[in-house]
């Protein structure tokens, strides 16, 4: 939290307590407020089914195509309405998302789905290859991979390829949904390396929904914990770090120090804040 | 209020597997029932069981059939037209070969030869997938109707290339031949749908079901916990062609009485009841039932109020009629991509929130 | 199963049974990808054994080669003391392997419990006949299975779910529902694929305890792979760590996290 | 009133074929009630009904028209026919097939309520060949005839009368079958081509018409030795090849064209009042006026049976008796406004089937017209007397019916 | 050489064209699944309706004619103009642009990210309606179609043959110009398609709806161009086939032609239709020259199934169908 802290309090994205329902009857989220501000890193944690992948996905207009819909509230990106805009304007506009579960288009090779992520672009070619370069720096392993076909490469590979595809296309804001799913622990230091620098460095804005909630923490400015379809605690991310819950439930360490996984011994706790 | 889960318990795990968990459903389906045995053959006329219901059940039996392949076990089939030709005609072989035979029998048997005859050609499945798999299908589809066209021993070599349907009596009353009343036909066709119903709804909910799901939704996965993909994909073709076979075998000898195979059993055919289930919703039961009913009621509906009612020219009509059905098959699709059934139920799941909705 | 007290000093490194699963030289090639080069390890009844490495290290793989789905172009597979023909994946199935899968392979168009019923389907056997009518063997097989599947269900408490379409579930209850899949099988061997991914702290700790009962009270033998090393180091008897298809550490948690090669190249910095 | 139920079909892959045949007929039917006040002072009411050559659909217009008291059907379809017979024998309605659908059902004996009259298949194929042998000095030994037809029921009905011909006159018999639709017909023709068979006959329908003509037009088939059944002798068939289909030729047991009186009563009473049936284009196309002539029979059909019974108002049973005792000469045609449009004919309880009396005609393009070239032929009523009589009895004792008119 | 071998020769030349006139349908199959992972059971109606609307500008038809007529009362026939060929190809292809735009804006754009099956019904939905739809806007009379190619056996092939083997080859004028036309196409469309964004696109939203909105390709836009692009295909495959047996209902009959060799070339290739093609034709000419006259002939239906199944057992993705995907 060096310089990115004086860009920090203009707000880029807001959200404005959003209700989302799928298929008309399933009540997702139930008022979710957020802000990005411009510049800054903002993890969003939760269970799982909390909503957070529905979250982003409201932003970035990726519900519709689930037979979802915002039916209450208002999402603003530079003090804008954006929550009609079709999901390709957003693009356009610098807000770009790397989905859960990978989605790399498996036809594809590695590299023609890299190219995919600079369809928007109108900067010519000479950019693009650079930025396919300075990917392949980030994941060489995809460099050795690039011929073949998405579908055919690894859990870990995919996850990269979904990542490099979102940097393609040089986005000011990033929402990122479970970057380090399936990454080994080297990786996602070096991812989260990455989304360090590309936000110091070139200002990018980032949205994560994270399960991994220690890194998470470590690199974010702020916070969000979302349970059942509401934000439940927010937050500057050193303050969340030092809450006693967030610690029990989320970083696994207790007052002890880090637990072992075989000390768990009952399976319902209760979460003081759901009472 | 009334519609509800709650307060409604269950004891036992056969209960908690019925078909209609809700009272309420329960009630209406026995009803349903009651009247369509005790009530409809006693207003039924010519025009209702020979022009609506006996087209209707018969195809519904074909849906629920095709539904077993395409709609739980995932493998899209167009040799409907063709499986419907291998019952008829066996039907037709049989009714000649064995008059004293019991004409319920005969259909059943049709069923089953049809269900070797769909194995055979269920047979490259195992390799070919997806779309791709439609090419088998309809090399059936081609080859059968072909087959029965060209080789006189089906039709009993008669001049015409037909075969028509004598007279054949179920309890000294006839069912087949030009001498049928309303009630007959349209209670021994409604017998066949009710058994078919069931049984197809014994087979969904239990481990042959399952098969033939796990490979519809992830064939690979489905191997690697123990599904044999031979087996449930044979199988699937095997079931959903003994109920095709019978839909053919009553289509022809109830309903229709005489048929051309290349004009009754066409590949139109095939799609029409591949329709059906997409309409009416793929893997389910009740999909099957309205899917027949959207496509064999709306037009007969649509020409009624048209040229009936409101006395367009034909033409026009027919048209429209056309455009209509389109139409209403996507706003369908845009409504609830999943078919009437999903509609239904989607509805339902609301009326039991209502009146809150959330 | 619940609550039953384990001594956690006492389990790691313990003594465990003879060996079920040998793989003696296995070599995987795809086209010119070699994903896997003359591997060899063992599993023995009874233990966890973690498999870890970095990404495209060829784990994934391993498992499918397990499970049958992947026949490798050299090398054995020995299993339950005998060396295992070609055969196919239902077949290995019916060994009593079961797995879960990386990419989430839960059957989409099914509720959960008819997801968790599949995992019985091998238990399974009455004629089409009984089926149809809903009579006799066929009936009494649907319950009995059932209780088994509500067990699972219960333990894996996911039973406030049993009527949900899959396809709506969050991620890591997903992953939950097909750890009850593998369950209901009541396998010997239990391959599991990164049950672990896409979970916060509090949800990894109930699936730990989950691995740990099945583990402890079936007795069943469990290969793991995980990108956690926490779990990874705790749970685990003996861990084999890959890298570019090959082996570079195999023995127990301590041993492996202090191998030097195995930190550079999957660990980074040595975790605790 | 009279019920005429008109079972057309005006859409669906020969919809081409439907609509001028429905406009024919329903146009006949408008003069009579505008000119006349319908027949015998019963008005007429035509219930058009739209199958799209679908049986099923045939099936639910015949079960929804039959209630109001049709009397003859014209289902206009082989498949539908088919349907009909025994629906129509249970319920007691005649049936007209005027041309096609079962030949056997000529024997009145058998099929007491289905008429075919004034020719059939049969008679065609009789007719084709009569007329090849005039051509070629009553000899037609060593000559190869093709026969390209439409891979069903209709299509194979010459087989059986050609197959006994050939034997009879010595020439070669080339089966060649077109699968529906007939779009494709590449190799047929290719076969054709090296073969090279001195006649080709064909029993076509919809779109496999125009693509064989214009098949043959590409192989340079002499077209007039070409020669199509009725129902492949429509504008319809002959258009879309252009100038070389002129010289092709059809059967035909009516005249084409609208030279004929009854067109300025139509035109005054129906066409200029506006009543005009369909878009109103068609007069004097083949189809148009074969619907015409069916038309013009169910009529006359009408009028005998009110003749016969004294009544106007007839019911079902009665038209059968008046059909059966239809008599269309000369005379009658003439005062109808219809001299030399077909042939004359009778029939009778046990001959449903006319006389077999066959025309060919001949394509001109450069006029686009079809031109009469030979008067009506008569077929060989020995060997197609023989043929259907083996096939109805067959009929008979298969469905247990007992001959009539003994 | 003797008469049976240069017949057989005959026989598979008449094939091969064939095979190109079921490619030209197979081709506007290929690119919609292509595009949208779409399998387009109205192609068949599309060039029906294509073809109709050629001539119905051609000839200075008024749409509706005929429901104008009865709803109004009125007499209208027609403008009474004609229209050169090119110039009303050219307003055909515009009235394939809208349509295009309108299946976008009221059915596929309500569609994302639905099962295949699902968009497979749909257009379902949109072949009846333009069944409907084309009847009743030009009528269902069979219409002569003319554009100025030429047709009929080609003399200089037959005379050169003559010459050769003492037996001329008879070759369809049509059938040469559809062969230039399609390679033409062919090409056109594979550069398209592998070698440039769009066709890149393309391809990935065949692949993943939700991924490909997500890297910010638009896909009302991607499928307005594939479908006018399909359009304009079925657009030429109508003029072909109208050509050969007018332009009536029956023409969307040959997407049943289309189907064996889509199914063997791969869905998702276009050099695969071609292929496919005149496999396919070669194959069904042949079999029915040979064995046909064992069995009875009119064998080409099924055997153009019967080959394709053949194919497909050894290479279940068609010919250049794209590998299936199969990993856990
Ligand atoms: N397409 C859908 N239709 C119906 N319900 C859905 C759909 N997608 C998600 N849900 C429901 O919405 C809730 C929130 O899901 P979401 O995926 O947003 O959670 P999440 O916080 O991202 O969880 P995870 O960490 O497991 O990814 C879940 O209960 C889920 O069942
Ligand atoms: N069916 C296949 N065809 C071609 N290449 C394959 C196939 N399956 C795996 N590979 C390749 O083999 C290598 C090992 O893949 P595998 O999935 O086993 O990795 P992994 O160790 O599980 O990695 P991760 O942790 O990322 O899941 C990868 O480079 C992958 O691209
Ligand atoms: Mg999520
Ligand atoms: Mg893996």
């Amino acid at each position: 939290m060096t310089q990115a802290n004086t860009a920090q309090d203009a707000p880029l994205l807001e959200v404005n307590n959003i209700e989302v329902i799928y298929n008309s009857v399933i009540l997702v989220l139930k008022g979710v407020s957020l802000t990005v501000s411009k510049g800054g890193i903002t993890a969003l944690l939760g269970g799982n089914g909390a909503g957070k992948t529905t979250t982003l996905k409201a932003i970035s207009n990726l519900v519709h195509s689930e037979r979802g819909e915002v039916t209450k509230g208002s999402i603003l990106y530079h003090g804008e309405r954006v929550q009609d805009l079709a999901p390709s304007e957003l693009v356009k506009r610098g807000v770009v998302q790397v989905m859960e579960g990978r989605h790399c288009f498996e036809h594809l090779t590695v590299e023609e789905n890299l190219m995919t992520g600079a369809y928007t672009r109108r900067d010519g070619r000479g950019a693009v290859e650079a930025d396919l370069d300075m990917v392949y720096t980030y994941f060489p392993r995809l460099k050795e991979r690039r011929k073949s076909q998405a579908g055919y490469t690894s859990g870990g590979e995919q996850q990269m390829c979904a990542i490099g595809r979102a940097l393609m296309s040089r986005p000011e804001t990033i929402l990122l949904d479970e970057p380090s799913m399936g990454l080994a622990p080297q990786l996602v230091e070096e991812i989260f390396g990455i989304v360090r620098s590309l936000n110091e460095e070139q200002g990018v804005s980032f949205l994560l929904a994270e399960q991994n909630t220690n890194v998470a923490l470590r690199y974010a400015h702020r916070g969000y914990i979302l349970e059942a379809g509401r934000v439940v605690m927010e937050g500057a991310a050193a303050d969340l770090r030092e809450n006693p819950d967030v610690k029990e439930f989320y970083l696994g360490v207790s007052d002890e120090g880090r637990k072992s996984f075989r000390d768990t011994r009952s399976y319902r706790r209760r979460k003081r804040w759901l009472s | 209020m009334i519609y509800r889960e709650a307060g409604q318990y269950r004891t036992s795990y056969l209960d908690d597997g019925q078909t209609f968990p809700i009272r309420l459903d329960r009630w209406a389906h026995w009803l349903l029932i009651a009247v369509a045995v005790l009530v409809v053959p006693f207003i039924i006329n010519d025009y209702w069981a020979n022009a609506i219901l006996l087209p209707f059940l018969i195809y519904a039996i074909a849906a629920l059939g095709l539904n077993i392949l395409t709609g739980y076990c995932g493998q899209v089939s167009l040799g409907t037209g063709g499986f419907m030709a291998v019952g008829a005609y066996a039907c037709y072989k049989l009714m000649t070969s064995f008059p004293d035979i019991s004409i319920a029998i005969h259909v059943v048997l049709a069923g089953l030869i049809t269900a070797i005859v769909g194995i055979l050609f269920g047979l490259p499945s195992l390799r070919i997938k997806g779309f791709y798999l439609a090419v088998a299908t309809l090399a059936a589809q081609f080859f059968l109707v072909w087959l029965f066209n060209r080789v006189p021993w089906f039709y009993n070599y008669s001049a015409s290339g037909q075969i028509s349907a004598p007279e054949r009596t179920i309890f000294g009353l006839p069912v087949t031949g030009p001498e049928t009343s309303a009630a007959v036909t349209y209670l021994f066709c409604l017998a066949f749908v009710l058994a078919s119903a069931w049984i197809c709804r014994n087979l969904t909910r239990g481990a042959l079901g399952r098969k033939w799901m796990a490979i519809r939704d992830m064939d690979i996965a489905a191997e690697i916990i123990g599904v044999n993909p031979l087996h449930a994909k044979l199988t699937a073709f095997g079931v959903s062609s003994f109920f095709v076979g019978i839909a053919g075998a009553l289509f022809f000898s109830v309903y229709l009485g005489a048929v051309e195979v290349g004009e009754a059993f066409g590949i139109n055919k095939s799609f029409l009841v591949l329709f059906m289930i997409i309409i009416g919703g793929l893997g389910s039961i009740l999909g099957s039932f309205l899917g027949a009913a959207f496509m064999v009621l709306l037009p007969v509906f649509l020409k009624n109020v048209l040229t009936g009612g409101l006395g367009w020219p034909t033409d026009l009509a027919a048209h429209l009629e056309f455009m209509i059905v389109g139409g209403l098959i996507v706003f369908f699709l845009i409504v609830e991509p999943h078919g009437l059934a999903q509609l239904w139920r989607l509805l339902k799941e609301k009326l039991r929130l209502w009146p809150f909705p959330h | 199963m619940l609550d039953v007290a384990t001594d956690p000093g006492a389990d790691q490194g313990r003594i465990t049974g003879e060996t079920l699963l040998d793989l003696r030289n296995i070599t995987l090639r795809f086209g010119g990808v070699e994903a896997i080069k003359n591997i060899s390890f063992d599993i023995r009844e009874g233990e966890i054994r973690a498999i870890i490495g970095p990404n495209g290290a060829g784990k994934s793989s391993m498992l499918n080669v397990i499970s049958g789905f992947y026949v490798p172009q050299e090398g054995e597979v020995w299993f339950n003391g005998s060396r295992r023909p070609p055969m196919k994946p239902y077949e290995v199935a019916r060994q009593g392997i079961a797995r879960t899968f990386q990419n989430i392979a839960l059957f989409q168009g099914m509720t959960v419990l008819d997801n968790v019923m599949t995992g019985r389907l091998n238990a399974m056997n009455a004629g089409t006949m009984s089926q149809a009518l809903w009579f006799g063997k066929a009936r009494r097989e649907e319950v009995e299975n059932r209780e088994k599947v509500e067990r699972v269900i219960d333990i894996l408490e996911i039973q406030h779910i049993r009527k949900v379409p899959v396809g709506r579930l969050p991620y890591g209850l997903k992953k939950r529902v097909e750890l009850a899949r593998a369950l209901a099988a009541e396998p010997h061997l239990l391959l599991l694929d990164e049950p672990m991914a896409g979970m916060n702290v509090e949800e990894k700790e109930d699936m730990s305890r989950f691995i740990l009962d099945v583990n402890d009270e079936l007795g069943t033998t469990i290969a793991l792979i995980e990108h956690d090393m926490g779990v990874v180091m705790d749970l685990s008897d003996r861990v084999v760590v890959m890298d570019y298809g090959r082996k570079i550490g195999d023995g127990s948690p301590d041993e492996v996290r202090n191998n030097q090669e195995v930190i550079d190249a999957y660990l980074g910095v040595s975790h605790d | 009133e009279l019920t005429f139920p008109s079972l057309s079909y005006r859409t669906g892959p020969y919809a081409a074929n439907g609509i001028p045949f429905a406009d024919g007929y329903a146009d006949y039917f408008t003069l009579l009630n505008e000119r006349d006040g319908g027949i015998g002072g019963e008005m007429i009411n035509m219930i058009e009904c739209e199958t799209g050559y679908n049986t099923e659909k045939g099936v639910e217009c015949y079960e929804s028209t039959k209630g109001e008291g049709a009397l003859v059907y014209q289902p206009l379809s082989t498949g539908i026919t088919y349907q009909l017979i025994p629906r129509v024998t249970a319920d007691g309605i005649p049936l007209h097939t005027l041309g096609y659908g079962r030949t056997s059902a000529a024997n009145g004996k058998v099929f007491e309520w289905v008429f075919n009259y004034p020719a059939t298949y049969w008679d065609g194929a009789s007719v084709a060949i009569k007329y090849l042998l005039d051509e070629n000095g009553g000899d037609l030994s060593g000559k190869k005839i093709a026969l390209v037809y439409h891979n069903s029921a209709y299509g194979k009905e010459p087989i059986r009368t050609l197959t006994e011909l050939s034997g009879q006159h010595g020439f070669d018999l080339l089966e060649l079958p077109v699968d529906h639709p007939g779009q494709e017909q590449r190799s047929t023709w290719v076969q054709v081509r090296q073969q090279r068979p001195d006649y080709v006959l064909m029993w076509g329908w919809g779109v496999m018409n125009q693509v064989a003509i214009q098949e043959a037009v590409n192989i340079r088939f002499p077209m007039e030795n070409f020669i199509g059944i009725w129902w492949s002798g429509s504008e319809n068939d002959v258009k879309p090849a252009g100038d070389g289909a002129n010289g092709y030729k059809a059967l035909n047991f009516h005249a084409p064209g609208a030279d004929f009186a009854i067109y300025d009563d139509l035109k005054t009473h129906v066409y200029d009042a506006g009543k005009a049936a369909g878009a109103g284009d068609q007069m004097g196309t083949v189809l148009y006026n074969r619907g015409l002539y069916a038309a013009m029979i169910a009529a006359e059909g009408a009028r005998k049976a009110q003749e016969i019974h004294g009544v106007s108002a007839i019911t079902p049973a009665q038209m059968r008796d008046g059909l059966e005792q239809l008599a269309i000469d000369e005379a009658r045609m003439e005062e109808l406004g219809l001299g030399g449009f077909g042939p004359t004919f009778e029939s009778s309880c046990a001959s449903h089937g006319g006389s077999g009396r066959v025309a060919v005609n001949q394509w001109n393009a450069a006029d686009g017209k079809w031109e009469v070239l030979t008067d009506y032929i008569q077929s060989d009523q020995e060997l197609i007397g023989r043929l259907v009589e083996e096939d109805s009895v067959a009929y008979a004792e298969e469905n247990g019916i007992e001959m009539r008119c003994q | 050489m003797p008469d049976q071998v240069l017949f057989a020769i005959e026989v598979m030349l008449n094939g091969l064209m064939a095979g190109v006139l079921y490619a030209l349908v197979a081709l506007g199959f290929v690119l919609i699944f292509k595009a949208s992972g779409i399998f387009n059971y109205a192609q068949g109606v599309m060039a029906l309706f294509a073809a109709l609307t050629l001539v119905g500008i051609m000839e200075g038809q008024v749409p509706f004619e005929h429901l104008i007529n009865v709803v109004f009362g009125t007499e209208i026939h027609g403008f009474g103009w004609t229209v050169p060929a090119l110039l009303a190809i050219i307003l055909t292809m515009v009235v394939m642009v809208i349509f295009a735009w309108l299946v976008n804006k009221l059915v596929l754009r309500h569609l994302v990210n639905q099962e295949p099956i699902i968009l497979f019904m749909a257009t379902i939905g949109l072949a009846y309606f333009l069944e409907g739809l084309g009847d009743m806007m030009w009528g269902s009379d069979i219409k002569a179609l003319d554009v100025g190619l030429p047709q009929g056996l080609n003399t200089w092939i037959d005379e050169t043959t003559f010459n050769l083997f003492g037996y001329g080859f008879y070759i369809d004028n049509l059938d040469i110009s559809a062969a230039i036309i399609a390679a033409l196409l062919v090409a056109g469309l594979v550069v398209f398609s592998q070698y440039t964004k769009q066709g890149r696109a393309l391809r990935a939203v065949a692949d993943d709806h939700q991924a490909a909105l997500s890297v910010g390709i638009s896909l009302n836009y991607i499928w307005v161009l594939t479908w006018s692009i399909a359009g304009f295909v079925a657009l030429v495959a109508g003029i072909m086939w109208g050509a050969k047996s007018g332009v009536q209902f029956s023409l969307s009959l040959i997407a049943l032609k289309a189907l064996p060799v889509l199914m063997l070339g791969g869905f998702t290739s276009i050099p695969g239709a071609i292929v496919g093609g005149l496999i396919i034709g070669v194959g069904e000419k042949l079999f029915e020259f040979l064995v046909g006259p064992l069995v009875g002939g009119a064998t080409e239906n099924w055997f153009a199934y019967v080959l394709a199944l053949i194919f497909l057992v050894f290479r279940p993705q068609g010919l250049f169908g794209e590998r299936l995907i199969e990993r856990v």
